[in-house]
């Protein structure tokens, strides 16, 4: 039990500290909160490229890759303190997580020879762009359920369907999308994954506007998109293998990813010492004193969770269903914080005299927190894991499981 | 004993309904939100054209002088429409105000107004985003009132509005003070419900009438009144996010049935439906004692605000959260009744407040309340 | 709408406190708290039967029952009437509430003519007292799932089988009684029901402690007991449509009676003046006054739902689910204000020094009131219940609907 | 960074489990509760057989002076095995206390006979059910002690106590009292958990001994340190109680189904792991502090116990709960958790106490703390 870095975790942190200094401007406070994940503009996607080619040169970029595959062989524990130290710089948004993160690992183990030579350099350089084209407006918690059709005609697949919440998909040169290809057979048995060029004019990417007002999502229409066989990422109809491959990865970036900014608790302390309650400064109320404290012990408590998934993760377990605990627990956290920073904030709740004032910071963190509770897996789908794959209890009756998708 | 609502009042409630469904539709709301003004003023006068905005004042002024539970029925539907309208501020604080507090002149000069829908009357108590009327320091000196009042909902629709203010001896009272005076300038503030568009007041030494009535014991009990009215219609709005997310889960389907059938869905929709009646059955208390002039108004008003800020919030994050994906969008309907929900909360101020008028009047016993 | 008694309720009112004033005393606060419904001695049950004959003889027993079988076809207003102003009497418990209030009308309605006259009179003076053999160790929630069998024999039953959760058996004469007549067809489909006698020796009762310390309940064992066919209550299979008239009676029954103690949540506004928090009296502590203004606003409604639930019944609706609202939320409650009460009243929560102090006393309400949460139907099915018969939402897949008892 | 257990530990765990299974069933806590005596002598025999007592004990007074680490291991274990026997007074108190503030002849009179077993020091920290060390009224003048303490656990079974009094300057200090002196009493309590038998320890005028390193910074390190213990033993308290209500889920039968494929038990189940294991990770960052000496210690006790407290009452009610009928039945298991979770909760303090030591080390920066 240690929390602090081993001889050989300092040396790493060493070594990263010293070539960002080297390279990169530290943070001084002034930058605006933004998505790490997310570009504003095609400007800061050109600055992101950059950024990603100076890294991949030296030696920096997808850390815990192989280095067959031009990565660094690094513990996640060193991924880590990678992205630790590199949040300490203003850099780019890292736009390249999903095809290092996610698409990269996959492509590995279920990709052929050519697709290896092909997307793997440079998904690492940062020349491509890649996007998850997974989830359907009829296809959310159970992604199974997914109706874009591939048909093959000869040596092609012709692609059509409709997909949604994709992340960065208008700036993304590639996607990662998964198709049914077979209606006749059980939900799960009929899909096939493609790597597609977002390119093509097939492909229609329409953001979608959050009740935060900003667009982090996209809807994308896929009408006809053809795409050679050798576009066809493992076996016909094992996509969903395929899939789980890629999900079981970007559950470990999620849980080695720098944390995507949010409030920290005792930002509320110092704003009740600064408004009053019942004509009082607001943190001599002791609601809002007990409030703020529990808040602080359950952020703590996710502090130390993820530290207790890279532990395990670095100890080489495969990234479990431990990082539910953490999806589950945070929305609901974020959401009761801004929640209450806004009432705290002002009787008039919810009202902001100025941008960037208290309220709107708050605002923007309690319209922001519904997404918590459901991208990547809905509170209730993450009580479903725990309960069924930690825990062990029986699963739900499943009256879908053995019937043709065409007969649902 | 009889804790319902009479035929005749639920064809009240038809008729508004009715109405309102024809007028006021979630597109509107969506449209609202996304224009500078806001304000739905087709819906506003439909409700004046069918006589709704005079309900609750006298025939004397252009009114039809029904009752407190009808008024409450009113708001229920309000509630439920999402009709971006001055429903609260005009008739659940400025007209009882004028009607039982105002002067004959004041009466005269404001009422058949309101009740036509040509006039609105902002309410500008609160101050800094605090709406406890303890907390005001806006001054009249010499009938001319300085001072800061936000957020004021509709402030650039209306045309008068309705202040708390210290007089000189350091009492809160409420006076009238005309917007159209050159000494009074209004900022837009940004709001989490755009579609009641806030702002701020600063008045300038602007020219106010008193209301004669309105003692610091008289303004408890107006806003007592107002809270229960508001009860209603957060309970309407609740309802109505309820219903919307009910129907959601009927129709949506994964791993081949409707989400509805799932215990997490359907208990959780349980869960609101029994915070949503435990509401009710306290607003109807509420409503009884306002039409009684019962001395238990206050605690009943606080228990009534209590209970209905509790089933809003969990109600309108609920709604979100279940509708998945879509419930995260600007283009679904569930943030407009989030964001309503905070808005009836910013009217008359979030639980705390009402805990301790609940906590005094318990303790200080409910004659002293009144 | 309007909370006071209408003029005919009012002269109601004053003719039965006139009775009762002649007839009884009035409690004077140094009672010792008391379920309303189970007597603790053969003492009481003794004293409690007189109380019922002297009642009967008056015209005040059976009240909402009909005229036709010695009832006052009072409405259910009145019951509450008589119920708060009874209240007002140190009077002995109500021993008779299963005979009169569920075992009754479902006679009235499911029985032959002999059942009628042999036991109506005799539930309603007092001489009967009835306990209610529904549930048993494997049938709980799921009450169709019963096990003890009725066999037929010649022009007898022989029944077997166990039990529980039985208030009042140790004192009943009589109890009705569900057992499953036809393993062979589904579930719900081959129960019958019978009306026994409790001093049969083939009848064991065996109380169970509860946590809390006391023992309303009882486990009742039967081992071959013998009944004729006119114990026969409805006709053979169709024991789940009597039991449903039964349980129907008993929502009534519940929405119409007297609340069975619990404390009030001003009672904590007591203890809070009493007792320090952080050096200052608790009272003046923002997190105390939030919660006990919570909890106040919280029994508040509960009890206006009660009337409103009195209203439709008075309007004639049938006894409905809007019962399940008051039973779902009333348990959480009390264990909520049990744990509070326990907790303010001492940092030693828990530790009482002396019997009767307010640890003991709000500790007792934390130990009782898990029984709330579940008897009579859990959280869990209460919420079913609203889910399902209240919004309309699709019911729970059922596995067991169509397949004969003996196979599930 | 390694936020895990290491080889030698695990088989610590294993070892010890294997111990209390042996000895410390459910049976046994049933019958404690059912007895005046309450205290498992026999379990508490086997732990000093095992070495365990004398874990964190210096070898020169009979230990094996294992760390922080090993010692919360044994405190899960014995939170998960409900034992009812003195761990977290004599372990998690008494002992450093000795250890770390008293002298040398201190150490050599106590710590062997903690360590065989054979000597139970018993906590006299609270007066009149408060737990707050600055809340004392119990005074030592010329070495003799007057004043009343309460609850004290096992004070039947110890024979010293460990005494929070104020000294002749009025500054909190900690004393040790021979409690077979004449002027030692005991009014034993009823305690929700009675196998954790409480009483009141009332003094006149007792021949104490000052520990000379207990100055008001040193008392608030040892009470850190027993709350991170204590959060161990609470955790594995909630993991049993979630591991027999699982167990309970997949046996039981309705509906034709185990009740755990029914979301509204799944997801409770889930509901009770997720807020065990923010504890246990709360519990982790606590071991290491109070391991490394790291100045967090006073944040990350809070923290620990916060959740600890939160997953323990949740965990244990709700599994009385999920139990049905047989949950609230004597009998049965679920209440023997419930019952030692507010025992637990009684020895140091409920959740106001320890936020307040949160938001005050928070405030002051952990530097002040210390």
């Amino acid at each position: 039990m240690d929390f602090s870095d081993s001889p050989e975790e300092a040396a790493f942190r060493a070594k990263a500290s010293d070539w960002l200094d080297a390279n990169a401007t530290r943070r001084d406070g002034s930058e605006k909160a933004q998505d790490h994940f997310m570009a504003r503009d095609a400007d800061e996607v050109a600055r992101a490229r950059d950024w990603q080619s100076r890294k991949a040169d030296a030696g920096w970029a997808g850390l815990t890759w192989p280095r067959a595959f031009g990565g660094r062989d690094a513990t996640p524990i060193e991924q880590v303190i990678w992205n630790q130290e590199e949040g300490r710089y203003a850099v780019p948004p890292n736009v390249f997580l999903i095809g290092i993160g996610l698409v990269g690992p996959t492509v590995m183990i279920h990709g052929t020879d050519d697709q290896k030579t092909t997307f793997l350099p440079r998904a690492l350089t940062g020349e491509d762009i890649w996007c998850q084209l997974f989830s359907e407006p009829a296809a959310g918690s159970d992604l199974a359920g997914i109706r874009t059709r591939a048909r093959r005609e000869g040596d092609e697949w012709v692609i059509s369907g409709q997909k949604v919440w994709t992340s960065g998909a208008h700036y993304s040169t590639h996607g990662i999308l998964l198709a049914r290809t077979d209606p006749q057979v059980p939900k799960h048995k009929g899909m096939t994954m493609f790597l597609v060029h977002m390119s093509d004019p097939a492909i229609e990417t329409r953001p979608i506007r959050q009740i935060s007002g900003s667009s982090s999502f996209n809807e994308v229409f896929i009408d006809d998109l053809r795409v050679p066989d050798s576009a066809r990422l493992g076996g016909e109809s094992e996509g969903w293998k395929v899939a789980l491959t890629t999900l079981m990865n970007e559950r470990f970036s999620i849980s080695v990813g720098r944390a995507s900014g949010g409030a920290r608790a005792e930002e509320l302390i110092d704003l009740a010492t600064r408004v009053e309650r019942n004509g009082r400064p607001a943190f001599e109320d002791g609601e809002v004193r007990a409030r703020i404290a529990d808040f602080i012990a359950r952020q703590r408590g996710l502090e130390f969770t993820s530290y207790r998934v890279m532990t395990s993760l670095s100890r080489g377990d495969a990234p479990g269903e431990e990082g539910s605990i953490g999806k589950l627990l945070l929305g609901k956290l974020r959401q009761e914080m801004g929640a209450f920073g806004m009432e705290l904030a002002g009787t008039a709740a919810g009202i902001s005299a100025k941008s960037g004032d208290d309220v709107a910071r708050w605002r923007n963190e309690y319209l922001t927190a519904p997404g918590n509770r459901i991208a990547g897996g809905s509170d209730e789908i993450q009580r479903t894991i725990i309960g069924e794959r930690i825990l062990g209890l029986p699963p739900e009756i499943r009256i879908d499981k053995d019937v043709a998708f065409s007969e649902l | 004993m009889n804790f319902g609502f009479s035929d005749e009042q639920d064809a009240i409630r038809d008729t508004l309904a009715r109405m309102l469904s024809d007028h006021a539709t979630l597109a509107v709301v969506h449209d609202c939100l996304e224009t500078a003004e806001g304000f739905d003023s087709a819906t506003w006068a439909a409700l004046a054209g069918g006589g709704w905005l005079g309900l609750a004042i006298a025939e004397d002024y252009g009114g039809s002088a029904m009752g407190a539970v009808e008024l409450a029925i009113v708001a229920e539907e309000i509630g439920r429409s999402l009709a971006a309208v001055p429903f609260a501020p005009v008739l659940g604080l400025a007209t009882p105000a004028i009607q039982d507090l105002g002067t004959q002149s004041q009466k005269e000069k404001l009422l058949p107004g309101i009740a036509e829908g040509r006039l609105i009357v902002a309410t500008a108590l609160a101050e800094d985003g605090g709406s406890a009327p303890e907390r005001v320091s806006a001054k009249v000196v010499q009938d001319r009132l300085s001072g800061r009042k936000s957020p004021v909902l509709f402030a650039a629709d209306a045309s008068f509005a309705l202040v708390a203010a210290l007089d000189e001896g350091g009492t809160v009272r409420l006076y009238l003070a005309d917007l159209s005076d050159p000494s009074v300038s209004i900022n837009p503030h940004d709001a989490i419900d755009r579609t009641r568009p806030a702002a701020e007041i600063v008045f300038h030494g602007a020219p106010v009438e008193l209301l004669p009535g309105s003692d610091p014991a008289a303004i408890r009990t107006l806003l007592d009144g107002a809270a229960v009215l508001a009860a209603f219609e957060q309970i309407g709005l609740a309802e109505r996010a309820l219903s919307l997310t009910r129907d959601y889960a009927c129709e949506r389907q994964a791993f081949g049935r409707q989400i509805g059938s799932f215990q997490a869905v359907k208990h959780r929709l349980a869960d609101m439906f029994a915070k949503i009646e435990l509401a009710r059955s306290n607003a109807f208390f509420g409503a009884w004692a306002l039409a009684s002039g019962d001395n238990r108004l206050a605690e009943a008003a606080a228990v009534a605000r209590l209970s209905a800020l509790d089933a809003v919030q969990f109600t309108t994050e609920e709604s979100v959260q279940l509708h998945g994906g879509i419930g995260f969008t600007w283009a679904a309907d569930p943030h407009l009744f989030l964001r309503r929900g905070w808005q009836l909360k910013a009217e008359l101020g979030p639980a705390d407040l009402w805990r301790e008028r609940l906590l005094c009047d318990l303790a200080n016993g409910p004659a002293a309340a009144n």
